[in-house]
């Protein structure tokens, strides 16, 4: 406990080589990533599809291995952990899916389901794994009979639940929340962040949260960090990311959210281009190929995340932007 | 909540099952098929007549009383071995199957499962086992484990394994990126923990159709073995070497039941089998579920 | 008609078949669309949008879905008025596409995957206009240049996988365009996109409908697309439309409790930040969409709402007149 | 397409022998061989005797020893004349096992091979040989100018029988199509005349039930049938059948090695168990004749042999005596055939039932030609306690010493039974050994009794074999001589009616 | 793609040689050798008559030797002589074989193909009417009926009793070449092979339509106003047919080998009924010549099905 940080994530990057036997170009999914997240903290990952959020989140839950850099767990390497070790911070760090119906096996009961995790660590007895499974599911709210389920019975927020209450069945410390509420029905977004946000701060959970709604991350996360193209943007405490967004991404992403108030459709700035193939990315910075107020300077060197204000880095090397 | 109020919960394969049952084809195919298991299975209780009692007093006799399905060139009754023959078709069918299916199942989810290495070695050789000629290969190993029972359900199973193995490795190099099977894997779940509780149950639908099939495939490979006279021989009956008798022109000419009985049990009960299988396909069907 | 009108939905019930049941996916459904305006069908999944988008086209899928009740006039090109419902087989052809054009909401699936772009593009040209195939090509490229699609020649010879999603987007956008059609429907363009490209589509489909005066029937369940790009609104609620009237006027007197409550639970951009620090949480409507198998009687939305009263799960309200355009199927509108 | 043209499926059956061409490597397919080839000496078309074919005179000297042969005026195919050069060619060859021949053994009496003139060829033997003649009957006589170029060792592997063989014979070789057919054109320098056919095409089939198609199909004017199948054939104008000795004997071969025949009363009970009469009549049709020891031709079988007429209850008790339930019980014992066809599992079957009613469990197991050949030359007798196998009786009666001798045991010979009964294998010697025909019956006589009393092998019978000919085929003669013959046949008769 | 194709090759190489080990060592195991093969049991030879033989065609060796000597005269393309065929040269002899095979495959597939893919199309349109209900179960017991049993009744019907065709081989024997007599020998063989095939490709092809026609881009085409029928022929069919190419694929690849009960009840002289012979008379060189071509075939095919594919799928790129 007498880490500062639960998670520190430095020089992180990871290249898909193409499947076996196969030609074709690796991609660069992430690169040079470094962020700290302390226990109890919320940090929030956005950024555009295919801008690696996921593979952050599965390379912190250990789901894939990263290709470079490192991921400190409570102070030691996780890259380096054998079998045994892996399993037991499996147990540690747990993820949720945005999917809510390919995320639940659809052979198994909803009580399968969240005695999964526990049989897979050994933990307890079958009437105690059963009693954290009718604990998890309570504490999402769903009736004590759907244990006896299948997932197909369940409308999507509800499935949502029970895949929040799987991850909470092995008490972890970590959770990575991958686009959680994307899939849902407007209605039911707002319920799934409140119960997210209310079980965060009752158990004190540490968590990632990756989305691209960027309202849903101002809501929920203290430190929001900006990808585009495998590479941190900008990185600052929420409140003074959406008040003073200094990267030109970030500018363009706030603007591009449709808002229902009229007034800020009013000088909405929209990005030239789509976003350039992670396998073959510009040169320098990243963005510079869409971006409005690149010089030829973003070519040659790709900009390092800088500490602007207190907490707030950026990537960019135009400073004299307002 | 709403869908909360649904009375019972039936699991997926129940689901399945309700959903065969609604399907026409599959339950003639069912009626049909269970109808001839059980007189194969009992007629030994009931038919005065046994297999393999020769009456050379009573040869290539027709339809008849005594002999409701005539007789052979031995004076054999063939309803008795249209029964027995059935019985032994459909035991190296079954047997022979179940074989494969462990093999081709096994062998495709390890594929699958264990990672790239593992994964090309075992499909070099399953593309290998498709390579070989099946003629020489049924040919050769037949020559070498010999004819019978027990034989024909060797080679049987060793030709059938591999398209199962493909499908098995296909659906799960699939699976393994699936949300659950990845929850799965976060939770710290190891190789044999992934092929039991999330492996089987989600390749059932295949093995289910390819087991179904596979009896279907197993008594027409067994027919065509013992044309060849490699198969089951006689005087055992089996479906295919009492078809076997109508490669003399004078049996298919002058006494046609001898062949045609046995033929048509074979054909409506593999067509019986397709229907069952199709169901099935229908069935479990992952599309279906999404409905 | 109505003279601007050029699509008049009335009564527009549509139904399907599900086993041995029928579900009513859209029930009772009027709704116009005028010339050059933009009107925007919002809804959560399920409640009908695409159903009637499908059954203005007669695309519903034959043998499973139909129109049960209700007229659907159009003012074709020619100044004729149809009953969709009513016409069929070669009339309704030369319809699609022709006077009315659609944009669906994946556009990798919508496209056909082993065929060019240029070539999907040129196919309606080719069956409305009556162009040969050259001719076709070559105006299929126009398209794509007016959709704003960089070389588009070269482009017009890729297969829909070789292109991004926007340019995919663009691509079924110039494909509905493609015969000047005076309606288009849009049905959820954007939302497989990401936020730079929707607003990147929005702006266009904005533009185009401007230049060429079309009506837009614009699908979307986003509350905040339909702010930036519709003149009137439409919420649906489990097959029912629960509230009607221009953008302002709903947006900023929601009449149904539903639009209300939708309106509130969406986090808004710069007000999130001061919700989470006061530690309050969103606010919600309770429960869930119901499913179509089974509706509650009365107001389906009645088991969610706040404002339930016993007669609400009585009977179906009707759609109350709230002044200024605007309707609401809600008994209790007044007090909303 | 101009003339007459026979088709007919001459390599069907046991007889034939298709795709080979090689007359030094034939077993068997001399009723084709015979069209394009002939040997010295041929037996009658009854089988009955030998008589000159390219000999147009034999003797056999005084000595028993030397044979003299006065040789036919007549060209090869190529127009060179045949002389005595290409007798002695030939039976050099022929004897020389380099040249990958299976007359090695057979010619290894010979001596020396001596040419006085043109049209005389002598044989000396260096002891006397009953089978002699016969065995020269089966030996067709080469070309010197076109073989003796050609590198002994690689003659079994040359091209030139199949592509341009020269013969004497009515017929000369046109061409082959391999698995299809062999077609010849007619000789027109034939000694005997010119052939009435101006062609003939020997089709190959898969089996002879395809063949029965082809010819009711009207594509072929002969083939060898099945007896089921010749039956069909009966009565139909359109189609004579020909039926005729096979000259096999049937036999239920017992392991002499496999320890659970070696008393003589479990061999007896295996003869009373099995109804041979009711078999033969019912199942062969009445087309076959029973037999109580290697032969049934009347002149070999001689007087009071036992009959072994059915009596089980004479078996049962044979076996209670021997102690068959200690000795084998009711394991079962493999029983292995080569003959693949419909009759004989319908026998094996009926004979598997009858056994199994005095408890001998035997299960009978159809295997191909080399499978069984590879078992039953190997040494693991447990693998071949039993077999149901043939052997040819005729008209050669010396064709059985091969399968009985005790000198025959293999590696050797084919005695694969390996049955060593000094008694039998003495009179064996003698009556190969005797070459006065007047003597000889008497011998083989001897040779026949003693087998039906020791039983070496059950001996069951010589069924019938059948060929059928369509009626448009004229002065057609064939008979189903072991291996096809050869025979004479007089192929140059052949007509085909319009 | 030419490194894609050399790539591939490769891989094919090593899996011939592994496929040449592994049935040579099979054969070795089968009892009985070709002088076994060669003798009729009831004729009276001896067995020294034929040790001579054996040793005449290297088979006293041991067996590695016999197999690398194989081998070494296999990669300089000699492959020996065949055993039962009188010294005739395996590989022209093998060759020989396989013109007729792929002839009849080739019919048979082409009859299957067009029949099937037809059909399967009739089928998906009219779905669950009398038409698609008639045709599928016609399927189905086209898949359930054994080869060889539809092969003889076929035989039987048309060529024995009816005589429209001749009763076997592929052309009338010493007659000159004529195309309407390979015709009149094909028909029948190559109709009785497509019925297996061409049953499995209807079904194929009727659920694969089944599928695509509830594909978003169909909806798409006749949002265009494309006719029906067009919509169909256009739209549908050519993705509907991606997997049955692989269908077809494999079925060659399996049938190229497999047609063995046509062949040999029709006595075409093929692929099948050589390789049936050469096992039956244990003709070593054949055998090994005749798995290595048919390896090779699957092999090619099976490539050649990866390349079709990726033509007329765009989406895939073969690299
Ligand atoms: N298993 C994989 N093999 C190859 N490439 C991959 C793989 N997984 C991800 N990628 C690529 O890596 C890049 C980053 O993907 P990732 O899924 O992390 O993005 P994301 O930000 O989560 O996007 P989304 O919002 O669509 O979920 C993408 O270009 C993707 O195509
Ligand atoms: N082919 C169909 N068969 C049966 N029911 C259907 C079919 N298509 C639509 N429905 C029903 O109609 C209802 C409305 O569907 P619709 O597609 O219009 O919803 P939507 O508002 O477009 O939702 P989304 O935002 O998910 O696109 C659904 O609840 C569904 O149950
Ligand atoms: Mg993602
Ligand atoms: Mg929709």
């Amino acid at each position: 406990m007498s880490q500062e940080f639960l998670l520190e994530v430095s020089r992180l990057g990871k290249d898909f080589a193409p499947v076996a036997f196969a030609r074709g170009p690796v991609v660069r999914a992430v690169q040079d990533v470094s962020f700290n997240i302390k226990r109890g903290e919320v940090v929030g990952l956005v950024g555009e599809s295919g801008s690696g959020k996921t593979t952050i989140g599965r390379m912190v839950a250990q789901l894939i291995e990263p290709t470079s850099g490192s991921i400190r767990f409570e102070g030691s390497e996780t890259t380096s952990l054998s079998r045994r070790e892996l399993r037991g911070l499996h147990a540690r760090v747990q993820y949720i899916f945005q999917d809510p119906f390919a995320s639940l096996s659809p052979r198994m009961t909803i009580g399968e389901i969240l005695t999964e995790g526990l049989d897979i660590q050994r933990i307890g007895s079958r009437s105690e794994r059963a009693a954290k499974a009718a604990q998890a599911l309570a504490s999402v709210d769903l009736p004590p009979d759907a244990i006896s389920r299948y997932p197909h019975e369940f409308s999507g927020g509800q499935r949502q639940r029970i895949g929040i209450a799987r991850a909470l069945t092995l008490a972890p410390e970590l959770i990575v929340a991958d686009e959680p509420v994307s899939a849902l029905d407007v209605s039911i977004q707002a319920q799934i962040v409140n119960l997210l946000r209310d079980l965060q701060m009752r158990l004190g959970l540490t968590m990632l949260f990756i989305a691209h709604d960027l309202a849903v991350v101002e809501y929920v996360a203290d430190t929001v960090i900006v990808l585009y193209l495998g590479r941190i943007m900008e990185m600052a405490p929420s409140r003074e990311l959406y008040a003073s967004p200094q990267h030109p991404y970030t500018r363009a992403l706030l603007s591009a959210v449709p808002s229902p108030d009229p007034s800020r459709h009013a000088n909405r700035q929209i990005l030239k281009g789509d976003i350039p193939s992670p396998a073959n990315p510009p040169s320098g910075c990243v963005f510079r190929t869409r971006c409005p107020v690149a010089v030829d300077a973003c070519a040659s060197a790709v900009p390092p995340l800088r500490e602007g204000t207190k907490g707030h880095f950026k990537a960019c090397i135009r400073d004299d932007l307002g | 909540m709403a869908s909360l109020t649904h009375a019972g919960s039936a699991g997926p394969i129940r689901r399945a099952l309700s959903r065969f049952f609604e399907n026409g084809a599959a339950v003639v195919g069912l009626a049909i098929l269970i109808p001839i298991l059980v007189l194969t299975l009992t007629y030994d209780l009931w038919w005065l007549h046994k297999p393999n009692d020769i009456d050379l007093l009573a040869m290539n006799q027709g339809p008849s009383s005594a002999h409701w399905l005539g007789s052979d060139g031995v004076g054999r009754d063939i309803m008795a071995r249209l029964l027995q023959g059935g019985r032994i078709s459909l035991l190296v069918a079954t047997v022979s199957m179940a074989i494969s299916t462990f093999l081709g199942f096994f062998i495709g989810a390890i594929a699958g499962f264990a990672g790239r290495f593992v994964d090309g070695a075992t499909m070099r050789f399953v593309d290998l086992a498709m390579t070989l000629p099946p003629v020489i290969f049924l040919l050769v190993l037949a020559s070498i484990v010999g004819s019978g029972i027990m034989p024909t359900i060797f080679v049987i199973s060793l030709l059938s394994w591999p398209v199962l193995s493909r499908m098995v490795r296909a659906r799960l190099l699939e699976l393994r990126e699936r949300d659950f099977v990845v929850a799965s894997r976060g939770m710290g779940a190891g190789l044999w923990h992934l092929l039991i509780r999330h492996g089987l149950p989600n390749t059932i639908d295949i093995l289910v159709v390819y087991a179904t099939l596979q009896v279907a495939n197993g008594i027409l490979l067994e027919a065509g073995l013992s044309f060849l006279g490699l198969g089951v021989t006689p005087p055992e009956a089996s479906w295919g070497n009492m078809l076997n008798a109508a490669r003399a022109t004078h049996v298919l000419e002058n006494y046609p039941w001898q062949w045609m009985f046995p033929g048509g049990a074979l054909v409506v009960t593999v067509l019986a089998i397709n229907f069952v299988g199709d169901g099935l396909r229908d069935a479990f069907d992952p599309r279906s579920e999404l409905k | 008609m109505n003279a601007e009108s050029i699509l008049e939905i009335s009564g527009l019930t549509t139904v399907f078949r599900i086993g041995d049941r029928e579900i009513v996916a859209v029930r009772d459904l009027s709704l116009a669309v005028a010339t050059g305006e933009t009107v925007a069908l919002v809804g959560e999944s399920g409640s009908g949008k695409s159903v009637t988008s499908l059954s203005i086209m007669g695309l519903l899928p034959r043998g499973v879905g139909r129109i049960a009740a209700g007229t659907l006039r159009l003012k074709r090109k020619t100044g004729e008025v149809v009953e969709l419902q009513t016409i069929g087989g070669d009339t309704l052809r030369r319809v699609r596409g022709n006077d009315i054009g659609i944009v669906f909401q994946e556009p990798l699936t919508s496209l056909n995957p082993v065929f060019t772009i240029g070539e999907q593009i040129a196919e309606p040209i080719r069956i409305h206009m009556g162009k040969s195939r050259q001719e076709a090509l070559s105006d299929a490229i126009q398209r794509l240049e007016d959709v704003g699609i960089p070389d588009p020649h070269r482009r017009a010879r890729q297969y829909p996988h070789e292109l991004s999603g926007g340019m995919r987007q663009r691509a079924t956008i110039a494909m509905a365009l493609a015969c000047n059609p005076t309606l288009l429907i849009a049905d959820e363009p954007t939302t497989a996109l990401d936020v730079t490209i929707q607003a990147q589509i929005l702006d266009l489909l904005g533009r185009l409908q401007k230049e060429r005066g079309m009506g837009m029937l614009f699908v979307t369940h986003n509350l905040g697309v339909v702010a930036e790009i519709a003149d009137r609104v439409a919420v649906m609620y489990a097959g029912s439309l629960v509230e009607t009237g221009s953008v302002a006027r709903v947006f900023s007197h929601p009449r149904h409790p539903y639009t209300k409550g939708l309106m509130r639970s969406v986090p808004q951009l710069g007000t999130a930040t001061l919700l989470r620090e006061a530690g309050t949480p969103l606010p919600t409507i309770a429960g869930s969409v119901p499913s179509l198998m089974d509706l509650p009687s009365g107001c389906p939305f009645a088991p969610r709402c706040p404002y339930r009263i016993e007669v609400c799960s009585e009977a179906y309200p009707a759609l109350a007149d709230a002044g200024e355009g605007q309707f609401s199927r809600c008994i209790r509108w007044q007090e909303i | 397409q101009t003339g007459k043209t026979i088709v007919g499926g001459f390599d069907v059956g046991p007889g034939g022998f298709q795709g080979n061409f090689n007359p030094l490597t034939a077993t068997a397919g001399f009723t084709w061989l015979n069209t394009y080839f002939e040997p010295l000496v041929i037996y009658t078309s009854d089988l009955s005797k030998l008589t000159g074919a390219l000999a147009s005179e034999f003797a056999l000297g005084q000595d028993n020893l030397t044979y003299t042969f006065k040789l036919a005026e007549t060209n090869w195919h190529d127009g060179t004349p045949f002389t005595s050069a290409d007798v002695k060619f030939t039976l050099e060859l022929a004897k020389n096992a380099e040249s990958g021949s299976i007359f090695a053994a057979r010619l290894a009496d010979i001596a020396s091979v001596e040419t006085p003139d043109a049209h005389t060829a002598v044989v000396k033997l260096s002891k006397p040989n009953s089978a002699f003649l016969s065995v020269l009957s089966q030996l067709m006589m080469l070309p010197q100018q076109a073989l003796s170029s050609a590198n002994v060792k690689e003659i079994a592997k040359s091209q030139w029988w199949s592509t341009k063989p020269i013969g004497t014979g009515p017929f000369k070789f046109v061409k082959h199509v391999s698995d299809q057919y062999v077609e010849m054109a007619a000789y027109d320098g034939y000694r005997g005349g010119k052939p009435k056919a101006d062609r003939l095409i020997n089709r190959y089939f898969a089996n002879p039930a395809a063949a029965v198609a082809a010819l009711r199909a009207g594509e072929i004017q002969f083939t060898f049938a099945e007896p089921d199948d010749a039956k069909t054939f009966k009565g139909n104008g359109s189609f004579r059948v020909i039926e005729g000795d096979s000259y096999v004997v049937n036999y239920i071969g017992f392991n002499q090695r496999a320890g659970i025949w070696d008393d003589l009363r479990v061999r007896q009970a295996v003869m009373y168990a099995i109804d041979r009469n009711a078999i033969v009549s019912s199942l062969f049709g009445g087309a076959a004749k029973l037999a109580n020891c290697g032969y049934v031709a009347p002149q070999l079988v001689g007087k009071d042999l036992a009959d072994y007429a059915y009596n089980p209850q004479k078996a049962k008790d044979l076996l209670a005596e021997a102690g068959w339930e200690k000795v084998n019980g009711s394991k079962p014992i493999p029983w292995l055939t080569y003959y693949n066809t419909p009759q004989v599992a319908n026998v094996m079957a009926a004979v598997q039932a009858m056994l199994a009613q005095v408890g001998v469990n035997v299960v009978p197991r159809a295997l191909d030609v080399p499978s069984y050949n590879g078992i039953v030359r190997s040494e693991k007798w447990q693998d071949f306690p039993l077999v149901y196998a043939g052997l040819q009786n005729g008209p050669n009666p010396g064709s059985l010493n091969v399968g009985l001798n005790a000198a025959q045991t293999p590696p050797s010979g084919n005695n694969i039974m390996r049955v060593e009964m000094p008694a039998l294998t003495d009179a064996l010697n003698t009556a190969m050994a005797e070459t006065d025909p007047a003597k000889a019956d008497g011998r083989w006589q001897k040779v026949c009794k003693e087998m039906n009393a020791a039983l070496p092998w059950a001996p069951m019978w010589v069924a019938s074999r059948y060929g059928v000919v369509s009626s448009k085929l004229k002065d057609f003669f064939w008979t189903p001589a072991p291996g096809g013959g050869p025979y004479v046949s007089h192929p140059e008769k052949w007509d085909l009616a319009p | 793609m030419l490194q894609y194709i050399l790539r591939r090759t490769a891989v094919g190489l090593l899996m011939l040689l592994a496929l040449t080990v592994l049935i040579f060592t099979l054969l070795r195991l089968t009892p009985g050798d070709p002088i076994d093969a060669y003798v009729n049991p009831s004729v009276p030879i001896s067995a020294s008559d034929l040790e001579m033989l054996r040793t005449r065609l290297g088979l006293d060796r041991p067996l590695p030797v016999q197999y690398f000597a194989w081998l070494g005269a296999a990669l300089m393309g000699d492959f020996g002589y065949s055993i039962q065929y009188n010294g005739e040269g395996v590989l022209p002899l093998v060759l020989s074989r396989i013109g007729p095979t792929i002839l009849l495959m080739f019919s048979g597939l082409v009859i299957a193909v067009v029949v099937g893919i037809s059909t399967g199309i009739f089928a998906a349109v009219r779905r669950n009417k009398l038409a698609d209900l008639s045709l599928s179960t016609a399927a189905f017991v086209g898949i359930s009926s054994p080869a060889f049993l539809t092969a003889l009744l076929g035989l039987y019907v048309f060529a024995v009793n009816l005589r429209w065709v001749p009763a076997g081989g592929m052309l009338t024997p010493g007659a000159p070449f004529s195309v309407g007599d390979l015709l009149a020998h094909l028909i029948l063989p190559a109709t009785l092979l497509s019925i297996g095939h061409g049953a499995l490709i209807m079904r194929y092809m009727r659920s694969s339509l089944l599928e695509v026609l509830s594909q978003d881009y169909v909806r798409t085409a006749r949002a265009k106003g494309v006719r029906e029928f067009w919509v169909i022929v256009k739209h549908a069919v050519r993705n509907a047919l991606l997997p049955v190419i692989t269908l077809i694929g494999s079925t060659i690849g399996i049938a190229i080998g497999g047609a063995i009960f046509i062949e040999s009840v029709f006595d075409w002289p093929g692929m099948g009924l050589l390789m049936v012979n050469a096992v039956v008379r244990r003709d070593y060189p054949v055998i090994m010549c005749a798995t290595l071509l048919t390896g090779a075939c699957v092999i090619l095919v099976n490539l050649l099905t990866d390349i079709a594919y990726a033509a007329v799928d765009p989406r895939i790129k073969v690299a």
